[in-house]
């Protein structure tokens, strides 16, 4: 339960009425950058961090993450060296960090083995894209024993009774997936879109975090009072790319 | 009690969530198109006169005196239209899109095959048609290319990754979670979530129950080995499911040996040692991978072998004992279809001619009153650009640069 | 009483004196072979297991509705072994040529297709094969150049006249007068002196026997009309056969009209104004030559189609009136190959092409109750070189250049 | 039997144990050198020649008079123009004058308008190597009509029934063809021939000719004694080809 409490507990704070999660790809551009961006993001406030393990086949990507990814196996990112790096960040700040990842690289770990190692690290939570809760028996009865959070998606093609379904594995957050679609492209919030936060909302009592095509500060105005949680995803690996890491700071502190 | 979708510990659906109820609905179709006998009479009535069904089953008479043993059969899949079997599984999947009120169709391809045969399918039945390909692979095989655009497909060329079919594959999928709701993605093989494994070797089990009664009729008993390459292994289950049930009967599955089984550049993943249980691509089965779970780097002369992963239907099989899987290197297969070419007049597509390696090595330690059966999953004269490449054809390579130059002026 | 080998005026065997034993000893052995059950027997059981005979009859219900006409039915000769009609015909002489006990098949090719037919026969056979191609034809050929050598054949270049089809048939009598006594010239269609005409005519009426029973079982009745592209005719003649006897079917004849029929860049022999009486290549027909007798170049998009005579047969029955003849420009040809790709998910071989021209030309004026065949004599994706060139496909020349270059290198 | 007659006449005549027959190419390479390559022959004592109408589909000839043909027509040469210069060597060589040709150049003018303008001419022969008797009822007829000799040809292939039924049609002489094959490769003189001689012989009573890769003194002298006349095909056309119509002559003069 740890994580849905230190979300709850951020949320009961003077003034949040909405939390940030940013993602960064682990290697990209490399685990030095990677260090200075966390560093920025800590500093700028944003709650929770989740770290993307990289994997040669990220299918449910857009073209950025992806060629991130890409670009960090390239340059040799091994498992081992994600892990290293996200104990030391653990270790340094004072947040919430998640482990997002394919389901293979836990697989090829050894699930079991990389829940412990988890623990041990200080990491919260787990975002598998491509881990159903059908395929997870094994995964879920490990997240309760090493508690920690596997978190569940919602996407606008789930049904209220799906959602009931994920709601009930579900612990942390729900990660409510904006609009069809892969990471990276800008989302259209709309009534469509309200209805589909009403109905998120009334099937499960967990935090809802949003994510996919949020990329400034008139979205996080837009999703505050309907979601928990934005999540910045893609925009900022573009920011690192156009502008350095420098100007990761000052963008998260643009956001709310 | 089995999971479904699983075949012993293989199989499954590892899906994003956005496609659950694409899955949910897919499934329901399939599962209706299954009971019903009158969908699987549609699909035979239509591959009967749209493609070539049934196919032969061809006596090579004159390979069977060469190596001097076996009596060796060919069953005919490169006389479909489009040249291979990859028609009789895009053919069933179209009727199953028809029956969901799909109105447009996704694929991947590799070497471009099951790309054209989407394509074909997609003018047939009225659909729009999206297909992704490896950018190196459109380069490759831009033949293929043309014709998909010409039958009115739009060819997307993939970039990321290795650019070849496994990012066909994610780039697919990626198509899929965000068009799911007009959109039926076709996928190619025995391979990704259930229920395509099921469905795909669903529909390509006509070749089996065609070359099980024809080799009953033209040699009076069933055969005593049976051949096939393995990419995803469409074809070998296709085949393999007409002879299953008569343990007899022993199957071959070839694989991809690429520069051999030790050079770690070949595309073998249950004939070497090189491969180890994984979850890609929607599917839990023997992958060819790193330490870590990344993919490796595949080689192999023919572009429709050259895959990490392989049908978990297959990798049950194999662990069960039931199918035995062999490799052939790409200088054993220039040689097969050399070889097969002089002496029946048959050109084998460099994917088949992996099951013509492995088959001429055994014939001839076997009895003349034995037959085995070579399935040729595909023609190879489409692939001239690859095939006269492989052979390093001074006279063609002279064309190329002449036409070239013409061009180019 | 009509003279052995005529078709009304048409027809005969214009040959030197030096194949006099040897046209007895062929017309011996054919008319042995005709009488013989036994022998048409193993011709079809041949077709059968070897290629995919009986080819099936499609129904393009899509064109059918496109046209608001009659239903359209597509007789699919692509689908043949090799990709064409011509399959059947050099079967069939091998059959005979094994008759004969001779051990060497020579033949001409203009597109290529005969060529690789013989070539492949030749290899089921074990016969020695030496083919007879015009130098631009080898040039512009070259993919099939590079099969004809893989199947074991002699490819020869021939660089007089105009290097292309009549003269690579002008160099097989040549070879033939040389060593007739252990070869056969496998004339590639319903031309040539007799008893070419009538031999390669009985081996494709396979087509119309089988497209007359296929169109009553699919359709209900007979066709109101038979379209087919006409080269030297054979697979007109095949198609047409089935249905000669029946006087309400209406026979149409496609020839090619290339740049149009009044630009005299065309090959259209019986719908054009341009040809007349003659006597070459060993037989009397109509032919496109100069007032001195001399053969005109001809031009069509299609290989195959780029002839200066037509079949001594077809002639007659133009005579006659019971073929209908008419031309397709090339322009008409790559709109109505174009359209059959995009609604059909079918290729059309160029010459086959024009006979879809005709057939849509007329399709939309008829009524939903009459049915028409179009006879599909091959498949185009063998003629890639040609159809994206034909269609001036920009990426292709861009393939094609780089690859080029690459070779260069 | 104008033909006939005049070859017994030339044969009788002392020293004269084998007569030449030699073949040019109308248009080939000029009309002009044509004409200056038969005066040279018939200055150096041919007997016969062939005039060979070009076609472009020459099916029976080898590759030197093949071009030959072709280079003819491109030059433009009419069957009008070899008719005209026909006449005139007709009125300026006291020889016998054929004309070569295939069976189109005559069926295109007009099978009887042919024999008719070539009567007028002087021409004493034919020779259509595409027109087996079995095709030719009205070519025979009308070559009595006009009495032009519708030369026949043997083949190493002939039966000696075949023989005998060319026999019955054939007038002037018999054009034996001395191999299989086309014109212009070099023939070998062995046993198997000179039976192949004996079988002509037996079988008309007509005189025989033989062509096909004669090209030499030698020949010439081997033929003497089993053949009436020696054709010279190809040979002159190499010659003219490589040393000018001057070298014509000489060679001529240098076969008997
Ligand atoms: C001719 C041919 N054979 C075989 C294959 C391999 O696929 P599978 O193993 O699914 O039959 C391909 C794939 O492109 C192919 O084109
Ligand atoms: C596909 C195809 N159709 C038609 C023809 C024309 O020949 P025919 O008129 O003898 O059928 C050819 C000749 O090469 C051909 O390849």
């Amino acid at each position: 339960m740890q994580l849905e409490q230190s979300i709850r507990a951020e949320l009961d704070r003077p003034g949040k009425d909405i939390l940030l999660m940013t993602h960064i790809v682990l290697g990209y551009p490399s685990l030095d950058i990677n260090r200075e961006v966390v560093r920025q993001m800590v500093d700028n406030g944003v709650e929770i961090i989740e770290m993307q393990i990289p994997f040669s086949e990220p299918m449910a990507d857009g073209p950025t993450i992806v060629r991130a990814n890409q670009e960090a196996l390239e340059a040799g990112t091994t498992v081992r060296e994600c892990l290293e790096f996200a104990e030391d960040m653990c270790k340094e700040h004072d947040i919430s960090f998640l482990f997002m990842t394919y389901y293979n690289i836990l697989y090829k770990y050894g699930v079991e083995a990389f829940f412990k190692k988890a623990k041990e690290i200080g990491i919260k939570g787990f975002i598998i894209p491509d881990l159903p809760p059908e395929e997870g028996e094994e995964f879920w009865a490990l997240a309760s024993q090493y508690d920690i959070a596997p978190t569940l998606i919602y996407a606008p093609t789930s049904t209220e009774e799906r959602m009931q379904e994920l709601a009930a594995n579900a612990r942390g957050f729900i990660y409510c997936v904006a609009r069809k679609g892969v990471t990276g492209k800008q989302t259209d919030f709309d009534a469509s879109f309200d209805q589909y936060m009403a109905r998120c909302r009334r099937n499960t009592s967990l935090p809802l975090a949003v994510g996919f095509g949020i990329s400034c500060r008139d979205d996080i105005a837009y999703l505050t009072g309907k979601a928990d949680i934005g999540v910045i995803g893609t925009a900022t690996i573009n920011l690192v790319d156009d502008k350095g890491p420098e100007a990761v700071g000052p963008f998260i502190a643009s956001l709310r | 009690m089995q999971k479904p979708g699983y075949y012993g510990q293989w199989g499954g659906a590892f899906i994003p969530e956005v496609l659950y109820e694409t899955f949910k609905e897919l499934n329901a179709a399939f599962t209706a198109a299954k009971a019903d006998p009158a969908f699987w009479q549609e699909y035979v009535d239509l591959m009967a006169t749209y493609s070539c069904r049934a196919t032969p089953l061809t006596h090579a008479d004159n390979l069977s005196r060469h190596f001097g043993g076996a009596q060796i059969f060919i069953k005919r899949e490169d006389l479909n239209h489009t040249g291979a079997h990859k028609a009789n599984n895009v053919m069933g999947q179209g009727l199953l899109v028809k029956r969901m009120g799909k109105k447009r169709v996704i694929a991947e391809t590799g070497a471009g095959q099951h790309g054209v045969a989407t394509a074909t399918m997609a003018a047939k039945f009225g659909l729009e048609c999206t297909i992704y390909m490896g950018e190196e692979d459109v380069m490759r095989q831009r033949p293929n290319v043309f014709w998909m655009e010409k039958l009115g497909a739009k060819v997307v060329p993939v970039t990321s990754g290795s650019k070849t079919l496994k990012d066909a594959i994610n780039e697919a999928f990626r198509d899929w979670v965000t068009r799911m709701d007009d959109t039926h993605y076709v996928m190619g093989t025995v391979c990704g979530p259930h229920p395509f494994p099921e469905m795909v070797a669903w529909f390509q089990s006509i070749i089996g129950q065609e070359a099980h009664q024809q080799i009953i009729k033209q040699f009076g008993s069933l055969p005593a080995r049976v051949y096939a390459c393995v990419g995803g292994g469409s074809n070998a289950m296709g085949i393999f499911q007409g002879f299953l049930d008569h343990g007899e009967v022993e199957l071959i599955g070839v694989e991809a040996g690429g520069h051999g089984i030790d050079s770690g550049q070949h595309a073998a993943r249950l004939a070497s040692k090189d491969a180890s249980a994984g979850v890609a691509q929607g599917y839990h089965t023997m992958f060819l991978q790193n330490d870590d779970g990344q993919m490796m780097d595949t080689h192999s002369v023919a572009a429709g072998l050259d895959y990490v992963g392989v049908s978990p239907i297959l990798t049950d099989l194999w662990q069960q004992g039931k199918v035995r899987f062999e490799a052939a290197t790409d200088q054993e297969v220039m040689e097969a279809l050399e070889l097969t070419m002089k002496r029946e007049g048959i050109i084998p597509a460099l994917e088949s001619s992996h099951a013509f390696v492995q088959a001429y090595k055994e014939a001839g330690d076997m009895e003349a009153d034995e037959a085995i059966i070579i399935n040729m999953s595909g023609r190879g004269d489409k692939d001239i650009f690859t095939v006269a490449h492989a052979f390093d054809d001074p006279s063609w390579k002279e064309f190329i640069i002449k036409k070239g130059a013409e061009y180019a002026a």
